[in-house]
């Protein structure tokens, strides 16, 4: 579980990279066009804590050694982007430790899908944002309930990422017609209408790296 | 078709990582005598601070509105400004190391730009020295060319921030405690509204692309200060039009009428030289004094910017005795001087 | 392409014609205690004056290099500055209506910058005066872009004229005579070096058009402050690499060595917003850090400018006791202000 | 006289008003950019002198109402123009009307030629300029010789002012190749070479509308 979470943050880190000037441009359309750096910002200093560390104490059990792995990119997170998106995603990842933690007994695929549930609440409540206010949550709601209901199917890790992963990159599309009502692209008002939300997008990014790492 | 600017991104900069680091330490290399680097934390800190006993104010966001805000640290204004990088409220990391650099028993006063991410991170800052520290928080959010409403995120906090700092400062200088430095602030706030708008957009050193593309005969109205797109385009027209636009919905926002006393408040976004600014303060001057409304104090110049955007805003603050006394107390930071 | 400029001439102006009649309109409404206009003559006066008994500083030249000189008539600097049209040297008649109106008795230093037509224009004011008042005047010429001699028209007056009105004012405002005043400023502009370049043109606005076209990866290097193209032209660089281009000149020209004490003047021509000129500052810093200069006064701000060009000018001034003192005395003008 | 001095003044605003932009482009390449917009404005000033002055008065000999509106006209330039090119320009009037009031008795083919003489002698003293620096001295000092010649060969004013017009109009050409070494101009050293000097350009202007006036 730790080397798929560790895979998971060294690929998401590298697609962050490539994709940083696109999802600045989707930044500057009805933000102030920063995201793509912000995050490649984080992203890379998630890798080199990664590259700093030790190795994984033996003895500490798996979940835990996952949640403390968790916990710590989104301290890194919170301590490197700055923005909205900085504390957003940061407290997003500490609270998904947080379930790990607890959720100690579950399945790899349970734990997923709990992890991204209180993923969900962290920017929920951080952001006071709901669904269909043109935000990341616009991917991440229906990517925590699509996952819900595929491992109430009885799907595995796999089956339950990648149904996260399709539910995300649908809710990132709804997001183009919505009008914002949250973050900087509300000031915009009608404006931000036909635009594609980058936190969105960037949030459907990190869930479709989270399948291709959980398929292998 | 004549133009006069570089098809890509043109400055003075050696690269952009490095722009935010170095251009604090020509600020710190140019005033030895007013402030301080916290390289470690792109913090601006008040040389000789802390000072026992005095509320410390402390503000911050993203850099590429200079002055704002490191330009205001020093005497009778700010005590720390942290930097984020261009457009980019800071991290809680850099609010923490401020704030307990500059602590001085008498608690601190957070000074935040109304944008989710200065909020956020700001308020997570707030929870990090909770316990060690007394912080208050003011967030300033003048600028009327926002609605107000559940649709938005609030009004942002544009050039109201900079007589903020300045009022409050004065008081928190001249020994108020936190809660009532704090008073000043939301009182400030209360009764300052702004508004902005674009001849060009700006171009975001980590981006390289301008922010917005606008017609040869456009503006761009109701700008934020992050090169943002404002509310709506118009068609270029006389200046005295512009600062109509302007000055109509903040009169109106504020409720000002005749024998009104205000501070104006006429601001560069960064590219539009002081011989214009001039002109359409002289705009604002008549438009006023057309509703009867008498300007008592004045500031023109380029004070919180967009990076190189031309354009201009326009901040009233509506004026009582107190405020006029805070505005005139000695200030000594390197963008604004006085009495001192 | 990305670009983020107008493709035509974008200001923020009523008409063309008007510019600077309104621009010193809105200097003065914003400045009442420091400024008054003289309306029929684009003149501007200080407040108060004349002064009986006290040598008076009259300056000027075209409009377009804001705040230069308006912004720097008060005390301890200019007692009237006259505004041409822009670009173009005032006319005799605005000189001698100023000099007649500043004249406090103990006569009049006119602070001209070298350049044909400020020259030949100041001389015929002076001419019409006359045997009325006592006429005194010192032409700067600091800018090391041009070599002075007999196939040039002499070293152009640029950012040391600035310095020369803030020292010999402050000698004049502390009672100096006529002949003391004049020396003094002579000092000054004999001790100080500048160069400049730009990243971009400027739009005059009569033209309508950019004075010159500039490559999006150029540079033009040796520029004076009228959008003039300079002496060469070079791919973009680091500001590091741009700072050496500017202060080597100069450091030879004047001969600085080891232990040699400077004001150091960073100018942005006028587009180039703050955060830009602190990065600038702090390359400068560091190239004289290297040859052991060091630096213990300076100033970084637009001070004298070719409209919006974007680009910096750098000034050394070699300091000695006078004139730091004469630098740190009180000033009290619309752009410059401390001690008061 | 009196007559074709006025005409010429007026004639010459409308040509200064009509090649103003092409001037002050010419400006742009080696000044700064203001040469047609100044004189421009200075020769609206005179017409404007023209249109508010009374009707001449008959008891004043011609040469000296001459004199007297051609000393007008140079104050009005001096007080409007402004630059480098208003205090030359003015005094290049001034002093011309001064050898019109002296040479009271000359022929007007005559006194046009010791007008120009006066001129160019009042405009190389007061700029310190001489042939060959690439300044309206250029145009100006040819022209003055060429009108002297023609005038010995017993020319009339129509082909004195016309030989004056086609050496100013020569040397107007002839500032092409030049190195400018006085005004704005000398700041760019080699850069100035291949451009016409905007001074020479209007000086020829100016001895054009002369010929033109004295042909009718
Ligand atoms: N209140 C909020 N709740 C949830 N997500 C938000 C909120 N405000 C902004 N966001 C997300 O943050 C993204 C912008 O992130 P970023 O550009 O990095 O920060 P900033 O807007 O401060 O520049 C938006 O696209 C949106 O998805
Ligand atoms: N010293 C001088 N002697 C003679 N003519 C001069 C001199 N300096 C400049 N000129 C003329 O003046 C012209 C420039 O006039 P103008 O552009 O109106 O003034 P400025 O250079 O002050 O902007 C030049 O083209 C040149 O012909
Ligand atoms: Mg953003
Ligand atoms: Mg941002
Ligand atoms: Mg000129
Ligand atoms: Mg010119």
């Amino acid at each position: 579980m730790i080397d798929a979470l560790e895979s998971w943050l060294r690929t998401a880190a590298t697609r962050v990279h490539v994709e940083a000037a696109s999802l600045t441009a989707l930044d500057q359309a009805i933000g102030d066009g920063d995201h793509g750096t912000n995050l490649d910002r984080g992203f890379g200093a998630i890798v080199a804590m990664l590259d700093a560390q030790g190795p994984v104490d033996p003895s500490q059990p798996p979940a835990a050694a996952a949640a403390d792995l968790l916990r710590r990119a989104g301290r890194t997170l919170i301590s490197t982007v700055g923005g909205a998106a900085g504390p957003l995603y940061g407290t997003a990842f500490v609270r998904g430790a947080g379930a790990l933690a607890n959720g100690a007994t579950a399945s790899p695929a349970e734990a997923f899908v709990v992890a991204l549930e209180a993923a969900c609440g962290g920017i929920a409540g951080l952001g006071k944002a709901t669904a269909g206010e043109k935000t990341m949550l616009d991917a991440l709601l229906p990517a925590a309930a699509a996952a819900r209901t595929a491992l109430d199917a009885g799907g595995d890790s796999a089956a339950v990422t990648a149904a996260a992963a399709s539910a995300a990159s649908a809710g990132m599309e709804a997001t183009i017609p919505m009008l914002a009502t949250k973050g900087r692209a509300s000031y915009l008002g009608e404006r931000s209408i036909g635009h594609q939300d980058p936190g969105a997008t960037s949030a459907a990014l990190l869930l479709g790296v989270l399948a291709d790492v959980a398929r292998r | 078709m004549a133009t006069n600017a570089p098809s890509r991104m043109k400055k003075l900069i050696n690269q952009v990582e490095s722009i935010v680091p170095e251009s604090l330490a020509g600020l710190a290399a140019a005033h030895p005598e007013v402030v301080k680097i916290d390289a470690a934390n792109n913090v601006v800190l008040r040389a000789g601070g802390p000072r026992r006993g005095k509320v410390a104010l402390v503000s911050g966001g993203g850099s590429g509105h200079e002055p704002l805000h490191g330009g205001f640290v020093g005497l009778g204004m700010l005590d720390a400004a942290c930097a984020g990088n261009v457009f980019t409220s800071p991290v809680p990391d850099q609010m923490e190391a401020a704030t307990r650099a500059v602590d001085g028993g008498a608690g601190v006063l957070h000074i935040v730009k109304n944008y989710t991410g200065d909020v956020l991170n700001f308020q997570m800052a707030a929870d990090l020295v909770a316990g060690d520290i007394e912080v208050a928080s003011v967030v300033t959010n003048d600028d009327v060319a926002v609605q107000d409403s559940l649709y938005t995120a609030g009004r942002r906090g544009v050039g109201g921030t900079v007589l903020v700092e300045k009022i409050a400062g004065a008081h928190g200088e001249a020994g108020g405690s936190l809660a009532d430095v704090t008073a000043t602030a939301v009182k400030v706030n209360a009764r300052a509204r702004s508004m902005g708008l674009a001849l060009t957009s700006c171009i975001v050193p980590a981006a390289g692309t301008p922010t917005f593309e606008l017609g040869d005969d456009e503006v761009e109205v109701g700008i934020g200060i992050h090169g943002e797109p404002g509310r709506r385009r118009e068609k270029l027209a006389p200046v005295d039009d512009l600062a109509e636009w302007l000055v109509e919905p903040i009169v109106s926002d504020l409720g000002l009428t005749r024998g009104d006393s205000v501070l104006a408040f006429v601001n560069g976004m960064g590219g539009s030289p002081l011989i214009e600014l001039y002109v359409a303060f002289n705009s604002v001057a008549k438009i006023l004094a057309g509703r009867g409304i008498s300007i008592s104090r004045s500031l023109v110049g380029s004070y919180i910017t967009s990076l190189e955007m031309a354009g201009f805003s326009v901040t009233l603050l509506k004026l009582d005795d107190d405020l006029v006394r805070w505005w005139d107390a000695p200030v000594h930071t390197a963008a604004l001087r006085w009495g001192v």
